[in-house]
């Protein structure tokens, strides 16, 4: 379960990304997250990892009082929480199985289920040639791909997607979408930013348009919106 | 899902820290280059300083050599006889801070004077023995000597002190000067080279931050992330520490065999030396490596 | 005009990117390259200002014939063309309005100008109130647009852009689309790597499709295809 | 488009190095902490090199005072009457390598004996006077003085020739081996200096090989490149070189002006010291800043 209830995040320099986000997303749930580019999308996201504070306002994530959390809690809050981010974020010196592995050695998993989870996971997303290879050595589709598997590797119970399909063609995208549905179908929460208007309004789920840093529409069942 | 989540904080498997030493160790060659620009940094900088231990250690050795060198006479009355000399040097020995009492008798000062004079010498014949016995003290520090002297002056048949006594208090600046400086500066210079090696591997890891920082935004702990760089660090500071130890120990050992040096001034034996310098190098060296490098990584962990 | 003359591409880690690829794209053509993620479509664009070499062929970009290009004349050559990289590379240290002036202060243009055709750029990819900010502070369609602009300020006689809509909602993708249009009206020539089957199947222009290193599809006003 | 392109290279713009040295001032302080690192780095390899250099500057200082010191004594025959003394000292003072020849009558040694014998001095009377007359020679070089104590004893009149045989080669290998230690270890610090300063160049700018390698994409020339980055590390060395001379040139004058050594052992006035150790550093600390960062950075250029 996500909650957040009047969030503000006021950055350094004085932007403010949200005003008074108030959203409740029940576990089990797919959320699509839209709205224009610099809408405050990705901060919505980020607050749920923490990776950024909300200035005002209280987050909760499955169990997790968000900014009660004390410093050394955060990491075993993360555990529960499978991200890919718009920028992937992968470690440059590891190669493609073991960026993968390595959110499973974090959680001290026994390496045979470690061995055989990344095997699965690369295999879902289509990258078991490129598994000794280094991220700078991928498109960038497939360094898309190997961000997807990290998140999904350890069984989260949420995961949140920042443009997951973003680099993807549309094939890789409805393939990326349709192994969502399938954890999602398992009962895991999927929060996902997207701008991929195909893929929202082929699948009909809950939507919520961020605008200026507000919620504009919320909607089950929703469409992507903003047609010309 | 309960609250109870959030005590789900638990110890480190076992498994792990072996991990956390084969992940330390595959860093150092994954990082190439840099790691051997942070080793040569932390190897020259050691090198600099025990170079400078080694100089130091001897010559707070050949100051102590000639502190120990110094001395004064005690002449003795003419009317003392012979037999009483003994007890005047015992009454002397058994003054504290004394080192040595050799007697000198008038006999030995004559053949010496002789000897001096070279062929002039026949002049002091028929003149019989116009020289005093007299007592050579050793005290066990050259700054007790002018003390020393004067209690000496007052014993019993005693005729005259005498020391060099514009030379020892000028001997005695320098060498405290010497010694005082020598300390101070191997003291900033340890400061300083463990600044340089921190600054290094503070600049090394700062290459890594975003590394860090994926890695604790994927759940990992501060102290998963910490193992590896604590490994790589410690490693970096052994290597970095070796290489200089092994430079110092082979050129010492050579520079002390071949250069023949007198006494006063002699260097002293390799392994003396060594176990003095080596483990200030390790200590450094280690330390520096692994804490200065936990340390300069904990700003990067608060994400 | 670009063309190329059975050009392979392998890196060093033995994967072979591009096998005999022979193309012409005449001055002032608008190109979208097409296929699927890990194709080979980031690999044709970098050997077009050289970010690549190829392992075999020949390459001409405006009048330079890229392999016999001597070091010293490299920069003069990527001049003439306007990148948008898939990863935008940004200066992290120069702020919005620094980064794309850069581009005009290394060809040593004038400061009054180069003032100018900034101000205009910013205006155009809608980001005049961020040009004080450094790129950590965007979002990722901001960052994408910032690149548009660096890559668009020289005027320069190509424009190579690597999916430069993937961080932006279909309404900045818009807009970006009808800027290059506009250019291309000029005469600028623009070669598009994309994933985005709404804005080639709108417009209808030349469509390059590579699949496994190879040219499996020239189509004067082509669609996007892959259709399932 | 014309082939004709490939000779579109131009010289720079004059502006252009306006905006090179804006832009490295500039980088100074956008790369904040990490140039703040390069340069206390410097200045402390240049502090650790500039105190060396001064202890080395006034080390030979004080050894060649010593050597002036160094002298040997030659005794003059009985039979030779005091009105030739002048002549027999011009003979020795025409030698070559002679720096001083003093005269010590006969008169003037008895005395000094006297007051050596103190009390005692009363038994040398009614001898006469045993001791000869004699000359002190110092030598512009201890070296030659062996040689010389030869030629001067063959000097007619010349009874013998006398100097402290075993304490001058002695001396001698000993400020012969402090000298020469003391130059390599000078040399060998320099190098390391440098060794380190640009390794902490090389370091920082590995940090920046991302922003090089945009410039390049982006169709900067090298020269474009390396402009600010020149000012960037001249700026560098110099501040890192400065702030060691500020607080060696303060720190020595406060030494020199407050400890008291004698003579031999004084220490050289501050301005000739400092104009032999500073321009040193700056000259390492320039160097290294400016060509050891465009040297660097050249494989990152590659693009
Ligand atoms: N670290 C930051 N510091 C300052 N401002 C920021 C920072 N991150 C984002 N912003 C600003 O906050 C606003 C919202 O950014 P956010 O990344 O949430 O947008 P978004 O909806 O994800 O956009 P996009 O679709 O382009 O990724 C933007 O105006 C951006 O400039
Ligand atoms: N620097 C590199 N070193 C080694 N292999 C590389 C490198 N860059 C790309 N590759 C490989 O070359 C192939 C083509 O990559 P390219 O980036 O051209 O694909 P792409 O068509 O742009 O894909 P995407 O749509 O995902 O960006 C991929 O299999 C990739 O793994
Ligand atoms: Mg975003
Ligand atoms: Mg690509």
């Amino acid at each position: 379960m996500i909650e957040m209830q009047d969030v503000w995040k006021e950055y350094n320099n004085g932007v403010t990304a949200l005003q008074g986000v108030s959203v409740r997303i029940a576990q089990g749930e797919f959320v699509y997250v839209v709205g224009p580019s610099g809408a405050g999308k990705s901060t919505f996201i980020k607050l749920m990892y923490r990776e950024e504070r909300p200035t005002k306002g209280h987050i909760f994530v499955g169990g997790f009082n968000i900014e009660r959390l004390r410093d050394r809690q955060i990491p075993f809050m993360r555990r529960h929480v499978g991200v890919i981010f718009q920028d992937f974020k992968l470690l440059q010196k590891l190669t493609v199985e073991e960026n993968v592995a390595f959110a499973m050695e974090v959680i001290e998993a026994s390496k045979r289920l470690t061995r055989k989870r990344v095997k699965e996971m690369l295999e879902l997303v289509g990258l078991v040639d490129k598994a000794k290879m280094f991220p700078n050595e991928l498109s960038g589709g497939e360094q898309q791909r190997v961000a997807v598997a990290r998140a999904l590797v350890n069984k989260p119970s949420v995961i949140v997607a920042d443009e997951p399909t973003g680099n993807l063609d549309p094939d890789n995208s409805w393939q990326i979408l349709k192994l969502f549905e399938r954890v999602n179908d398992r009962g895991t929460t999927i929060v996902m930013a997207t701008h991929n208007r195909e893929l929202v309004n082929a699948t009909r789920k809950r939507v919520i348009a961020i605008e200026q840093g507000q919620i504009a529409r919320d909607e089950e069942r929703g469409d992507y919106g903003y047609e010309d | 899902m309960p609250e109870t989540r959030n005590a789900g904080i638990t110890a480190m498997k076992i498994r792990t820290y072996g991990r956390h030493g084969k992940e330390g160790f595959k860093n150092l060659f994954r990082n190439g280059w840099m790691t051997f620009a942070a080793v040569s940094g932390v190897a020259v900088t050691l090198l600099i300083l025990g170079v400078s231990l080694i100089i130091s250690v001897n010559l707070q050795n050949i100051l102590t050599n000639i502190e120990s060198e110094l001395q004064f006479n005690a002449y003795v009355m003419d009317q003392v006889p012979t037999s009483q000399l003994p007890a005047i040097k015992h009454e002397i020995s058994s003054l504290g801070g004394i080192k040595q009492v050799t007697l000198i008798t008038k006999e030995q000062a004559l053949s010496t004077m002789k000897k001096t004079l070279g062929p002039n010498a026949d002049l002091l014949n028929g003149l019989g023995n116009p020289l005093p016995n007299e007592f050579v003290v050793k005290a066990d520090s050259p700054k007790t000597i002018p003390q020393l002297a004067s209690l000496v002056s007052k014993i019993k048949g005693i005729q005259k002190v005498q020391y060099g006594a514009s030379f020892i208090p000028r001997m005695l600046s320098i060498f405290t000067i010497v010694r005082d400086t020598s300390v101070i500066f191997i003291i900033a210079l340890v400061i300083m080279g463990m600044f340089l090696i921190s600054n290094t591997i503070k600049i090394t890891i700062f290459t890594r931050r975003r590394e860090i920082e994926i890695m604790k935004l994927v759940g990992a702990t501060d102290g998963f992330i910490r193992g590896p760089f604590f490994v790589e660090g410690t490693l970096l500071g052994l290597i970095g520490a070796f290489i200089p130890s092994v430079i110092l120990n082979q050129g010492y050992y050579f520079i002390q065999k071949n250069v023949v040096l007198f006494p006063p001034f002699a260097l002293m034996p390799d392994p003396i030396v060594m176990n003095r310098v080596l483990p200030i190098l390790y200590a450094v060296g280690l330390l520096i490596g692994a804490w200065g490098g936990i340390m300069s990584m904990r700003r990067y962990l608060r994400v």
